[in-house]
């Protein structure tokens, strides 16, 4: 167990910037996930912390101390690969084995009983003398968590560790890998691309773009609270529907659809001077009824009705403009609704989300009840 | 207590009722672990993790790490490869031949200025691009045949694919043996049974008429490589997914047409990378020849490593012997540097 | 049983001292490099041994043959190890010019002191083993290539006479003759150089002597262009009567051709008769015959074999001893009657030796001269014979005249 | 029904007509085939056949033919064995060490080109390749003088044994130095399919550069080890070039000169020459026969 | 176009039957979705109709012609293969013209014009000169579509086209293909495991499960209407939460739990004398409740929340039971749930089916208003 501190660490590859002034603090026990969009430097950060890849700039610490100039051997970690990684031609007893034989000085017997304890509780102690090829998928996966767990590390790293698995194995993975941590209580970084793993097992996420960090906050903090555009663009699914305004008396316009969204003094507030804005809105928060009633109800025409089952997801657009310019509003399943038709959405004031168009920063983030509560920790 | 256990009750983490309670800071109220505990299971002082000097560091990089593994091969390999050719080359400007010492102190282009007028030279080079062409182009094309033969799903396919590739097993010295003797005018197996099958007129003095020497030389080849363009192109076969023969039926093409149009233009790396194997092997021909006729095969049948090692070994002009060697090499060069650089530029090195 | 103890035999042999007997200890057993492997070559080889170890038991020998392609191998294993001046103790070579190589790397010594008898030697023999007027190489055998085969019925049945062949042209209608009669002429193998080589050496010398055979050899081929011409000519127009085979064959096989009576005539080396002797109910005089090549009566075309001397010898002493022994009676008693050849010195017992080579020693005490050959390199050094060799297996490509005859006055 | 080729037939007419097809194809494939097999085998039946002849019984057979019991016979089988014997066990003196040691390196020198990223892998890794396509005869002369110098057999006079051997020796260092650049190739591409991901595994566990090639590398390279051994020793037992030029003993000669020799003397006993042709190639085909996939990889594996 | 018929089609592959006895009448310009869990032998049938696979038993027609004999040649039917299976040498004109070239005598300029027109409607005409390696994955998926429209023919077919594109695109791409086949009314049989698709695309939706066909029907009647507890738990993400019960007097008892549920007569009556149940409701329709009010309401314990913004997701379980079995309910983002915390949930009586726990069979589908009109049509 350890704090784990990343200083303005860069990456350069050549002329790619990978990873950009990147500064985080883990706590000792704390599970951060890393998540952005391919390419964005997440693997590039995790391999830099483990010693695989040299840091071009800033410092990394464990503990306090300063890890960049040490080889991977030496520095007190362990890691979950995305392909597992196992050693093919060893069994599950000596693939667990190999990094205490090759790190440490314990007794063949200490080993022995570390293994066994670890196989125990990921429920593998029989399949130890298996080879990695005599195993299913999520059996793997359990071995290459032991193989972590036996070392006792400082810290453990993760890249991807599921996306090998199936959807239902996955699932199951996650509440596992998640109960495990939580009972080890080791520092973990986790990186994912899957926003459901990344929301459900992080007691913080880390959310990079172009290898800059964009915000280290809670889940629900990053899905109610983003920072900026692309971290309430990148969290949630369907994702946020965003609409270019202006500010203008008090009020979002649109001239070209004959959009004019009035606000609220708290808002209007919050907003200040700049202008150029994104009124942003999560799908889930519109709301569809049949007839204006207020201020911010529009009149919309359905394109595209997908029937889930348990909710429908509607493609609307506004009248008058075309096909390119739809967006995503979630009803309920039971809700008829007819493609082709016209309805009203509601945009509720108390759901919006304001930006800055120009630089991103969220100006204005959604009205929550309870939201110490909400927010503050992870449930 | 379990080694799990230890580590479970060092976190004070007890059971899942509590989980929910866990806020993010409970885990900095944990008595922080002794650097001791830690510290006892590392064989290098492995927490002992401060930062390290640039020397550590280089001690540790790849590059550093992998010299003894390559560099000792790479010395043997460069010495007698490189190291050789280039003394070939040096050898080459001499004008040493007997049996003495070579005179390394007068070096000229000589040799090289020669050879164009050496009709024994001129001779063996053609006959080199010849076979090198034509054994090449016939193997690769007796090649691609039987791999799209074998790849229609046959029984015995294993037995049949182990057949073709049988003679490649074999010495030149051993298949040079057996065609002398294929090609024996009155006891040979060709001539034999081409007049049992009635083709009496097409029996020939294969190996002794000059104008079918080299031709009954690039069959024999052939003969014996064959095999290994098949394997090749079975390999580039399978790479080509099931799919693009399904569309292609799907599409309408019959099946030489979608061979035809569909599957062989997607054969060229396999094209290439066999054709590159089967010219080395050209130029290396030498047993074989050697073999069946002794180093002087004639005009007709003369080839390059043949030359070289008449003009050295039987001749004692060493310095010529090197001359055509180091020619010998540039033409390896010639097929195998595009190749290369092909092969770098697809990324495939 | 004959192999005793060497020390025994040592006690018993007084007359060497002991410091001989020392040195031949510690210079090691005699190694000697051939290319005798098999038949009755090997078997004229061990008896050639037998006679050395009986005349001289305190040298043993370490026989070490290096077959294959008639002497091809041999050359590279030997010029390697000359040029290492690691030479083996002697090894075997053509006399003649194929010695010039190593004489000009100063390779061998002169065994003018050890060569006993030399009065007992025609010129052309002495001359042959002292290239440069020392005396090198140890002859140990000769053999005659001026010979032409034939088989006695297919001759009588195709009605000719051989003996009536003057000159080589003469020859051209003795095959006509035999091949009206439904035979092959002339058994031939052209798929190895040489065998095409010596013919047109025969066919040259057989047409203008031997003295303008010399003045080839010795370099003049530019003024001689209308002879090599013609001569290559009438090679050319003989092989009209060649076996059909004769480019995939043997030398062996195509002579097959006349023991089976299939062939009328073959040209060779004496060696020929080899065949003949071991063929059932295939003899001498009564089956086969032999006249000399037309137009080389009174010469003897010799394809010798001899040892040397070669220099930083690892066993000066036996070495001595074997070049020695080799140029005596007893041992060219010994090795040639297996060898089917005749001893290069006039002056051995006949009776051991059969008809054939009775009739043929004969021949060479009555011949007027002595002359060396291309094709079994003792005519020209071996990076010039190796030439000539080439120019001929381009003429059995494609037979042709002008081509060649330019090729070989190129060589010069 | 839109049909797109305009031909109208029906879809009956069609189908009769595509089975009827579907089994003549079947049947000429299969013809094919098995003609290509005789094409194939023939030489080497030929061969075998002509070994169990006499003399004679080679004269008067069509070399297809088996023997019959009249001119049956294993004389030449005992006749080459006793011409070839020196020269099989000299070969495998020289071989087996040469393939070893040549795969050994090869395996080193892959995985510290493809293994432990550094820059400038690729052009030492060009060197390497190039070295496979090398035609032999351009370093022949070198080769011989090289040898000449390093009078291996004066090195060794301390041991006899080993000095009279000198030749084999040479020939093993030789045959090793020019098979490191196909093995190394071989190797390479092996590796490259192993993951990178292990590799870092196991330097995370704590492993340094030859505790994982010990470890990791190595044991999951024995079926590379396999298909290199295999090639290797087929090319070296097969090669006769440099063995001509560095063997000058006979007392060493290889398999393939004295097949060679075999051939090269006086008379051509066909016979006796194809029985030994199959004697020298029996290594080679056996193991052929035997591990014929791993061959094949290897075969292929150099392109 | 033309009507597609599967008779009693079944294949067997040497001891595995891998579709048994299917029938499926597939109208003119129909979209017809085959889903399955992995091996179930939606290729197997898909390869059937193309011509690609023998047909061990049944036959298949297209407009009333059996093709069982004919080659895949000369069926007029068009494919798109799951890995697109371009031909890499050729442009993308010349992989679209291909099929053209092969199997009609077009003239050049008509077929030219063929290619423009289709590569037009897909918005890849820039591409034309192009090869496949220079294209991105949705690239490649149009100019494979664009391959199958230029022929017109009677029937397309698709194996999983979009599974190898990224979630955006696949959405993308997803209204597209739909856009495209009802344009040009082409019967198209689609084979796909997402049931995203499935749900979206079809016309209707045919499930198989181990090569048999289960339920022929509309996506929303396979989501509310299951024929069997196979397609109830197939169809729905989350899917569908299943407790083993009895009926005893008029109530689904599980005597392990506690858990008694009192049915209505109308239920009562749907079920018959089949006693050994299987009580099936979505996570969606369980309510969280904070004390018991009804009979149907039941005490929880939640034992995880995953926070998903939009909406909660909650694995619970009755009070008493273990880990093992806990079951999944959905509510509302905004909800604060803690996991480890007691509830009470309600199994509203309206949502409820009820299977035969033997065949599987759905002896009761949950209630819905408005039925015909939810059900009936695609909308
Ligand atoms: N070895 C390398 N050489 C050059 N560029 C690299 C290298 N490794 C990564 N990059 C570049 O660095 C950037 C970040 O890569 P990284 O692998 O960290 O992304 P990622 O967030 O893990 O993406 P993914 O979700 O696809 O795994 C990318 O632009 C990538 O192309
Ligand atoms: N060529 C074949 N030989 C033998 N069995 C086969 C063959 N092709 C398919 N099968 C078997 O038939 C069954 C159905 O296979 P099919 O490919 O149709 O499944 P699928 O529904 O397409 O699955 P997936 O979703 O994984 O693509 C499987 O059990 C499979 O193993
Ligand atoms: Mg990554
Ligand atoms: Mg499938």
């Amino acid at each position: 167990m350890a704090e784990l501190t990343l200083g303005n660490v860069t990456k350069r590859f050549d002329d790619v910037v990978a990873v950009d002034d990147v500064s985080i603090e883990i706590d000792d026990g704390e599970f951060l996930v890393l998540v952005g969009p391919s390419g964005c430097g997440k693997s590039t950060t995790l391999r830099m912390i483990a010693g695989l890849e040299t840091i071009s700039d800033g410092r990394i610490a464990i503990d306090g101390d300063v890890v960049n100039d040490a080889p991977a051997q030496q520095r007190d970690i362990a890691m979950v690969f995305q392909s597992y990684a196992l050693y093919p031609h060893m069994t599950v007893r000596e693939n667990m084995r190999f990094g205490l034989e090759e790190s440490t000085t314990l007794e063949k017997a200490e080993m022995d009983s570390r293994v066994e304890d670890a196989a125990e509780t990921l429920e593998i102690d029989d399949l130890l003398e298996r080879k990695p090829g005599e195993l299913s998928g999520g059996q793997q996966q359990r071995v290459a968590l032991g193989r972590a767990i036996v070392r006792d590390p400082a810290v453990f790293l993760m890249d991807e560790p599921l996306s090998n698995l199936d959807a239902k194995l996955r699932s199951g993975m996650r509440t596992e890998l998640q109960r495990l941590q939580e009972e080890l209580g080791v520092t973990t970084v986790y990186v994912t691309h899957d926003q459901t793993e990344a929301m459900t097992m992080s007691d913080r996420i880390a959310i990079l773009d172009g290898g800059e960090l964009q915000q280290v906050a809670t889940p629900l903090e990053c899905y109610h609270r983003p920072t900026n555009r692309f971290v309430a663009g990148f969290i949630g699914e369907p994702s946020m529907n965003f609409f270019d305004v202006s500010l203008e008396d008090g009020r979002l316009v649109d001239s070209d659809i004959e959009f004019e969204y009035p606000l609220s003094s708290v808002v209007r507030d919050s907003v200040g001077e700049t202008t150029e804005l994104v009124l942003g809105i999560r799908p889930e928060d519109v709301e569809l009824l049949d007839a204006r009633e207020t201020a911010h109800d529009f009149p919309v025409v359905v394109d595209v009705v997908e029937p889930m089952g348990n909710e429908n997801n509607l493609l609307v657009r506004f009248p008058d403009t075309d096909t390119e310019s739809t967006f995503n509003v979630i009803v309920d399943g039971m809700c008829h609704v007819e493609a082709g038709k016209r309805y009203v959405i509601r945009i509720p004031e108390s759901a919006i989300h304001v930006f800055d168009r120009e630089t991103g920063a969220a100006l204005h983030n959604r009205e929550i009840e309870d939201e110490t509560e909400l927010l503050a920790s992870r449930v | 207590m379990g080694f799990i256990d230890r580590l479970r009750s060092r976190t004070g983490r007890r059971d899942r009722e509590d989980r929910s309670e866990r806020s993010r800071t409970d885990g900095q109220s944990e008595e922080p672990q002794t650097d001791g505990q830690r510290g006892e299971l590392r064989t290098d002082g492995g927490s002992d993790v401060r930062t390290r000097g640039g020397l550590s560091r280089l001690k540790h990089s790849d590059a550093v790490q992998a010299v003894p593994f390559w560099l000792p091969p790479a010395l043997l390999m460069g010495w007698f490869v490189y190291g050789a050719v280039g003394w070939n080359l040096l050898i080459s400007l001499t004008d040493w031949s007997g049996l003495s010492q070579p005179d390394y102190t007068n070096l000229t282009l000589e040799m090289y200025t020669q050879m164009p007028n050496d009709p024994s030279f001129v001779a063996a080079f053609r006959n080199t691009v010849v076979l090198l062409v034509a054994f090449t182009v016939v193997s690769l094309v007796i090649g691609l045949v039987l791999a799209i033969l074998v790849d229609q799903n046959i029984r015995f396919e294993n037995t049949l694919r182990t057949i073709y590739l049988l003679p490649m097993a074999l010495s030149f010295v051993v298949t040079a043996i057996f065609w002398s003797w294929m090609y024996n005018p009155s006891t040979g197996t060709i001539n034999v049974v081409l007049s049992t099958i009635g083709l009496d007129f097409l029996t020939m003095d294969w190996i002794g008429d000059p104008r079918t020497r080299l031709a009954a030389i690039i069959f024999a080849l052939t003969w014996q490589f064959s095999g290994y363009a098949m394997v090749v192109y079975l390999a580039g076969l399978r790479a080509i997914p099931d799919s693009h023969y399904e569309a292609a039926k799907v599409d309408g093409a019959g099946s030489l047409r979608m061979y035809w149009r569909v599957i062989v233009p997607q054969l060229s790396a396999s094209t290439t990378s066999a054709a590159v194997v089967l010219m080395v092997f050209a130029l290396k021909a030498f047993d074989f020849i050697f073999i069946m006729f002794g180093d002087n095969p004639g005009r007709s049948a003369d080839i390059l490593a043949v030359m070289m090692f008449r003009v050295a070994f039987s001749r004692t002009q060493w310095a010529y012997g090197a001359a055509v060697a180091t020619i010998l090499f540039l033409m390896a060069l010639s097929v195998v540097a595009p190749y290369l650089y092909l092969q770098y530029k697809r990324g495939d090195l | 049983t004959e192999d005793e103890d060497p020390d025994e035999i040592d006690t018993g042999n007084g007359a060497d001292d002991a410091d001989d007997t020392g040195d031949s200890d510690s210079e090691g057993d005699l190694e000697i490099v051939h290319w005798w492997t098999a038949g009755g070559e090997e078997q004229a080889l061990n008896a050639l041994l037998d006679g050395f170890e009986e005349a001289y038991p305190e040298h043993s020998v370490e026989n070490n043959p290096a077959p294959g392609g008639a002497g091809a191998a041999i050359d590279a294993a030997i010029q390697t190890r000359v040029i290492d001046q690691d030479p083996p103790s002697t090894f075997q070579i053509w006399p003649g010019e194929a010695v010039r190589p190593y004489l000009e790397a100063d390779a061998l010594e002169s065994i003018d002191d050890v060569w006993e008898d030399e009065d007992a030697y025609v010129d052309g023999v002495i001359d042959a083993a002292a290239p440069d007027g020392d005396l090198v190489v140890a002859p140990i055998n000769i053999h005659r290539l001026n010979n032409l085969f034939y088989n006695v019925d297919v001759v009588e049945d195709a009605g000719i006479d051989p003996t009536d062949a003057e000159n080589p042209e003469d020859l051209l209608d003795l095959l006509e003759a035999a091949d009206d009669a439904g035979y092959v002429g002339l058994a031939q193998q052209t798929q190895e150089p040489w065998g095409i080589l010596q013919f047109w050496e025969m066919v040259f010398l057989g047409q203008y002597g031997a003295d303008t055979y010399e003045q080839f050899l010795a370099g003049d081929a530019e003024s001689l262009e209308s002879e090599i011409a013609d001569s290559l000519e009438l090679v050319e127009r003989i092989s009209e009567f060649h076996n059909e085979d004769a480019g995939t064959v043997a030398w062996d096989e195509a002579n097959a051709d006349v023991i089976t009576g299939d062939a009328a005539f073959h040209h060779n080396g004496d060696w020929a008769a080899g065949e003949y002797q071991g063929a059932d109910g295939f003899e001498y005089g009564e089956n086969w015959e032999y006249i000399p090549f037309p137009g080389t009566e009174g010469i003897y075309t010799m394809v010798m074999d001899g040892f040397v001397y070669p220099a930083n010898n690892p066993t000066p002493e036996a070495t001595e001893a074997f070049v020695s022994y080799c140029t005596t009676a007893d041992a060219q008693e010994r090795f040639n009657p297996h060898k089917g050849s005749i001893p290069p010195r006039t002056d051995v017992e006949t009776d051991g030796f059969p008809p054939f080579l009775q009739d043929q020693m004969a021949d060479f005490e009555a011949s007027d001269e002595q002359t060396v050959t291309i094709s079994h390199g003792s005519g020209l050094e071996p990076a010039r014979a190796d030439q000539v060799q080439e120019a001929f297996a381009v003429f059995t490509d494609n037979w042709d005249v002008d081509e060649t005859t330019q090729e070989l006055i190129g060589i010069f | 029904m839109a049909t797109a080729d305009g031909t109208g037939r029906s879809v009956g007419d069609r189908i009769a007509e595509h089975r009827a097809e579907l089994d003549t194809q079947r049947v000429v494939l299969y013809a094919v085939l098995v003609g290509l097999v005789g094409f194939y085998l023939s030489p080497l039946w030929a061969g075998l056949t002509t070994a169990f002849k006499s003399q004679a019984g080679f004269i008067n057979t069509s070399p297809l033919e088996p023997p019959t019991p009249a001119w049956f016979t294993v004389e030449p089988w005992e006749l080459a064995f006793a011409t070839l014997q020196g020269g099989l066990v000299n070969s495998v003196m020289f071989v087996v060490p040469a393939t070893i040691l040549s795969a050994l390196f090869g395996s080193f020198a892959a995985y510290g080109l493809t293994k432990l990223s550094w820059r400038g892998q690729v052009g030492i890794l060009v060197i390497f390749l190039a070295g496979v396509f090398l035609p032999y005869q351009s370093v022949l002369v070198p080769l011989r003088q090289f040898w000449s110098i390093v009078d291996l057999a004066g090195l060794l006079a301390f041991a006899p044994v080993l000095a009279n051997r000198a030749d084999l020796l040479e020939l093993t260092i030789t045959h090793t130095a020019y098979g490191i650049p196909i093995c190394t190739i071989l190797f390479r591409s092996y590796y490259k399919t192993l993951g990178d991901e292990m590799i870092e595994a196991a330097k995370i566990d704590g492993a340094n550069a030859f505790g994982i090639y010990k470890r990791i590398v190595l044991p999951l390279s024995l079926p590379m080890f396999a298909v290199t051994l295999i090639y290797q020793f087929t090319q070296v037992w097969n090669d006769l070039l440099f063995a001509l030029v560095l063997v000058t003993s006979r007392s060493n000669y290889v398999v393939t000169q004295s097949l060679n020799e075999l051939q090269g003397s006086m008379a051509q006993e066909y016979n006796i020459q194809m029985a030994g042709a199959f004697i020298a190639a029996l290594p080679t085909i056996i193991i052929y026969i035997v591990f014929g996939r791993q061959f094949a990889k290897g075969i292929t594996g150099a392109s």
